[in-house]
């Protein structure tokens, strides 16, 4: 940490990126702190809060209750009243537990006070599926919260977006939450060790391409660039983004790619039905109707809760063959 | 009046010892089950209420005027309301706080503007007797850009940051984890500020007041949980919608004090408060302080949907313990304030009103372009 | 009721119809039992169950604690074991405080059971804005709702649909919303005294045209249907669709719309963000691609939580005109 | 385990007067405040254990057999199901029962499958003890189509309709309310069913389980409400997720019994679940069990993430309560099976497990059609 030299480039997993922005932000911002159901003495069952309560202590990072309510009433009352609470909601799916302090209370306490109240609070939470952990721990339900006028949603798709967009969240003012992934924790790659920034309401492009845009959101942006990397072998030349945060949604960089390739794809692990992806394509062609050479396609998942058996929650979640078929019905090939 | 605060006082002290102790939940447990009940009841006796300081002597003639003042600004502002909306001068609903006066005021005599309460549906009490001024609260109600919130809040969102007040909630339920949030940032930045969470009887049995106690208890946060207990939830009375007539028998299953006080009663209301929350700041963690109290309108207005869910006789019998009527007597039996001078001071407070509420009528509404302002916050905007 | 020859066209308010549909429902089914806030002594807050406690008695028509999470609970429970529960969500606004009941159990609780559990149970809730009941008290949040496989949702606009949609709703051994609209509730009409199903599923058709096809939920409809008849006035003849059920949502009858009018504009009440227009103009553009003639537009409530002030209220609102200047800017006039 | 037992049973009896009395709030609040600690003693005070009719002479050796043959199939699937998870067998998350047997044996031994119960994510004991059979229980963990949910619940949301078992629950508190409403069912349809609600320390702390308990207790419903409190929820022990020692201490609060009992002596839990389970199927109303308990493996898996929240000696302390080996040296002793009976026994469940286990293994996946089939019920289909 301390070495005098420019340290060699540096791989971390996904979890310990998350751990580190976590880290980060306890250690610059003396006012926030990490509460959650099993981060302090556990560390979090996915690990990613492992070390902290040692830094820490227990004024810092603190265990609570298996009371989401509460714990997302905490993270409305601390962080309107000066502290910058990170609240960590283990599985995405338990968010009904706590919808009414989400919606009601987080997101909109600003506005209905006249703009006289301020919510610097961040949430981490676990979406996806993957790990036959079957329908109440595997759901991407960023659709409900983008939704909600006053609520940020950013889903990091790597490593380095992971710390950068905590980093991110937690010093905004606004009540932001971060969805991550779990099939995403063993993943590596280079990540800096400094505190940096992963701007919120920017998407990016991935790769660039010439034939058709996918957009993808979150662990789908790895499948979508796999399946460009297949694509490459019927000769098509697909561009990649990475739509990184749901909400602010980044509709000028989606529509520049599109106006280039003129046809779209949208990739999320969501159900299909009342996802995101129909909001982006119903903006894609408001703003860009006239470039669309073909109608703005989604692969995501399918009409069912997540099934449990392994032979049928391969088939739900989309993959990089999904992805590679729905371009190629797309571009009629 | 006199007789329920004298009750409340010859109440036994109990051990002082801390309810969230954290023993091994094993050894208690198998080793001898019988040994709750015991255990329990020394938890649930609710302290003495004896005071210390100050309070020994019984409030000052200051104190008595500032909570007297508190009920009637309330009062007359919720009288005046009342007919406003009834008038169609008010849009929305509007849920009024006549009656329950004494509770806002005992409890806020001993907060200050460090303090943060969280309140209900039921909110302009909470708000005035925090210090909220008739001007910016009239305006909101009417939804001008002068108002608390610029108009967007409304009777049900009504709150000032300034003053500590976490906002009325139109959600049932809505203020206690929030208050509960706020009592851990005191303790987070060890001030000695508290917080309260004001809440009713209906709202109990919402799952979201139960998380709040607990983890209050647990932290042992500077939080009181106030529940005013009028007998109802909208159109519900309390026997139809819990099995329990003392919502204070909760408090011993977080492990947290349960103390009952006479919500008609203001002194009995400021010292059953001032217990808790000197037990708070002083670190001893949070109190459920149930208020029997009871609303003289309907649950929306003055007049309401006019359903029969209760009797004229049962109104009548309440209003003869109303708070502030009897707090008057007291006041000139006392000799701190003359019938001429009470007068005076309701008068003024009209006047005030009136004032007010022109004020509110003159104010501008909110203008197109505020409407999609103050949904995030936007550094130097 | 039991007059000997055929009876007047009778007319009766949206309010009442709801509580025929209610009526009919306890009459026809033994097992069937209606629970919540205030629904009994009190006939409910909008007054839709005024008389049923006296009519069918306090084991059918229950009062319940302000518990919503233990309501819900109630409505799975019950439905699981034979019951056929009616549940009344006062506010819709009020589903984040059941939402992992709705969603995390009734939505899913068939599927995970292997389709061994049914739950015909029905959740009637009052959605919309127009009072100045502001940010919680307001919204429209059926796109939460359709994101959830498992669950049917639907949308009466008027008094005839609200009564055979409760109907219909109640004889489904599915979960269904009936999100119903609180500005309605005086809006009359003739509907008849004996017991009707509408179709869950199926939109209608409520006025042809020929040159754009307006695609509206709830009350909407008669925003859209006064906008068409504004814009006659131009010589524009706009079709109008009452959606009528969000999931399953009927995209053949608009699509088959779309094909004769090229062109298309959503109207509904919830923010539009994240709304159900979103999926709806994918789906359309999925299908009738080549039939667009124009983007489909959307006309919805603007990305803030709803403010108090009427003066604002009015303008957040989507209305005729709002609607009226859509069209013309779909159409480019 | 025979000490515990007499310790509960040395309890005093209680008034017979039920909890859910529907007193007139306004009367005994305002006018005697103090009056409080005295209701909710008598409403505390758990009932007498004493038995009555059949259970007065104790249970029949058939019984006592055949709550050990529930606890022995349960180890024993839980032993092999673990195992099989970590060869890497077994998909998804396993939260394993050793430890709690006798709760669910004791629990079950007085219910049929026309009674319901919610389970939790911890459920294969519960679906055990209710009847479930061993091949379709490995097929479903194995996510094949032979399974009780088609392979499409696995272990957290595993169930049996037909045994009255409405399913193991990925929600912590999530079952709670849909076991009241199970009993409101039972109570509406008017039969004596009864509905049990297992759920944890750590489910306690949970809005759902208070807003059904309420609700139970109000509408006086056939719902028992079983609390596994094994001292830890996760990795959290009791005493850093509630300031209270016995979560029975909450039943008061809702106006039910209250009752604790030694969750590793299944003769214990047989008692007390047998007297609220009757009080229910009279009409009597709900009761909060609370069962002191332990589990021996990691909160998932046996080895879990290997951390040191508790300690070894901890462990082995409570395995000297251990449930099966207790009563089977009892069961001995009284004469009831002999050792030569009981290792028989336990090879022929063994050879079944493995048997069921082939035939899981043997069983298909689900094909590609039936991904999206069950989502909707469709009449006919
Ligand atoms: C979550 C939620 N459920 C229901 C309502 C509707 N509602 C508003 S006030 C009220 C009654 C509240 O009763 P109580 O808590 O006793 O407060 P009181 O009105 O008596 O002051 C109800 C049911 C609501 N606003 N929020
Ligand atoms: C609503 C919800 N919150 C959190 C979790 C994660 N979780 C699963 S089991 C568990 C601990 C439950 O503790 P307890 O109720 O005591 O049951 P035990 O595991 O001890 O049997 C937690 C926190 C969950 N599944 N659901
Ligand atoms: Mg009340
Ligand atoms: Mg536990």
């Amino acid at each position: 940490m301390s070495e005098a030299k420019k340290p060699e480039p540096r791989v971390l997993p996904y979890v310990l990126a998350i751990n580190e922005g976590i880290r980060t932000v306890l250690s610059e911002q003396d006012d926030a702190f990490l509460a959650g159901e099993d981060v302090a003495e556990a560390g979090s069952v996915y690990g990613y809060c492992g070390g902290l309560l040692d830094q820490f202590g227990p004024r810092r990072v603190i265990d609570t209750p298996i009371s989401e309510k509460g714990i997302m009433g905490l993270g409305v009352g601390a962080s309107a009243t000066g502290c910058r609470p990170i609240i960590d909601l283990m599985f995405m799916d338990f968010i009904g537990e706590c919808m009414d302090e989400v919606a009601n209370q987080m997101a909109k306490m600003r506005y209905m006070f006249g703009g006289k109240a301020t919510l610097p609070v961040t949430v981490l939470t676990m979406g996806g599926a993957g790990g036959s952990m079957a329908a109440q721990h595997s759901q991407s339900l960023e659709a409900w919260l983008a939704h909600l006028p006053g609520m940020k949603v950013v889903m990091p798709s790597d490593a380095y977006d992971a710390k950068g967009m905590i980093i991110s969240a937690c010093r905004d003012d606004n009540p932001v939450f971060v969805v991550l992934n779990k099939s995403s924790l063993a993943m590596s790659m280079e990540v800096p060790e400094e505190s940096y920034e992963v701007p919120l309401g920017e998407a990016i492009v991935r790769k660039q391409g010439t034939d058709l845009t996918i957009v993808a959101f979150g662990r789908m942006v790895h499948e979508a660039l796999d399946a460009a990397e297949q694509l490459k072998d019927v000769g098509l030349n697909v561009e990649v983004i990475d739509a990184r945060s749901v909400q602010p949604f980044d509709t000028a960089t989606v529509v520049t790619s599109i106006k280039k390739t003129h046809r779209a794809l949208i990739v999320h692990e969501a159900v299909k039905f009342g996802g995101i992806g129909g909001e982006i394509t119903a903006q894609i062609q408001e703003q860009a109707f006239d470039y669309l050479d073909a109608p703005v396609m989604r692969v995501a998942a399918p009409f069912s809760p997540v099934p449990f058996s392994p032979a049928l929650e391969s088939l739900y979640i989309p993959n990089a063959a999904s992805i590679v078929a729905k371009v190629k019905e797309t571009l009629e090939l | 009046m006199a007789q329920a605060k004298k009750k409340a006082a010859a109440k036994k002290p109990a051990a002082k010892k801390t309810a969230a102790k954290k023993a091994a939940p094993k050894k208690s447990a198998a080793k001898k089950p019988a040994a709750k009940k015991v255990a329990a009841k020394t938890r649930k006796a609710p302290r003495t209420v004896a005071k210390k300081g100050a309070s020994n002597q019984g409030p000052s003639n200051k104190t008595l005027k500032e909570m007297h003042l508190k009920m009637l600004r309330i009062r007359r502002f919720e009288e005046r309301s009342g007919k406003l909306m009834e008038d169609g001068k008010v849009p929305g609903a509007l849920h009024l706080y006549v009656g329950q006066e004494a509770v806002a005021s005992g409890v806020m005599q001993h907060l200050t503007s460090e303090d943060w309460i969280t309140s209900t549906h039921r909110g302009h009490g909470h708000l005035l007797a925090k210090g909220g001024e008739f001007k910016p609260m009239f305006a909101e109600l009417f939804g001008r850009s002068t108002g608390y919130c610029k108009g967007k809040g409304g009777s049900m969102h009504i709150s000032n940051m300034d003053l500590g007040m976490l906002g009325a909630n139109g959600i049932v339920g809505g203020g206690p984890p929030i208050a509960m949030g706020a009592a851990f940032s005191n303790q987070f930045q060890g001030n000695k500020n508290v917080s309260v969470a004001f809440f009713g009887d209906g709202a109990s049995n919402e799952g979201s007041v139960h998380e709040a106690a607990n983890m209050a208890a647990l932290y042992k946060l500077p939080c009181i949980f106030v529940c005013e207990n009028n007998g109802y939830g909208e159109y519900t009375r309390q026997s139809k919608h819990q099995a329990i007539v003392d919502v204070a028998d909760r408090a011993s299953g977080y492990g947290m004090p349960g103390v009952i006080c006479d919500g008609m009663d203001v002194m009995s209301v400021y010292e059953a408060a001032g217990e808790a929350i000197e037990l708070a700041r002083s670190g001893g963690g949070p109190t459920l302080l149930e208020c029997k109290t009871y609303r003289y309108y309907d649950h929306v207005g003055i007049r309401g949907m006019g359903l029969n869910y209760r009797t004229d006789e049962e109104v009548e019998e309440w209003k003869k313990k109303d708070a502030i009527n009897n707090f008057e007597k007291r006041l000139i039996q006392l000799g701190v304030m003359s019938r001429k001078q009470l007068d005076a001071l309701d008068a003024k407070i009209c006047e005030d009103i009136e004032e007010a509420i022109q004020y509110a009528s003159d104010s501008p509404f909110p203008t197109p372009d505020q409407l999609l302002e103050d949904v995030y916050y936007v550094k130097g905007a």
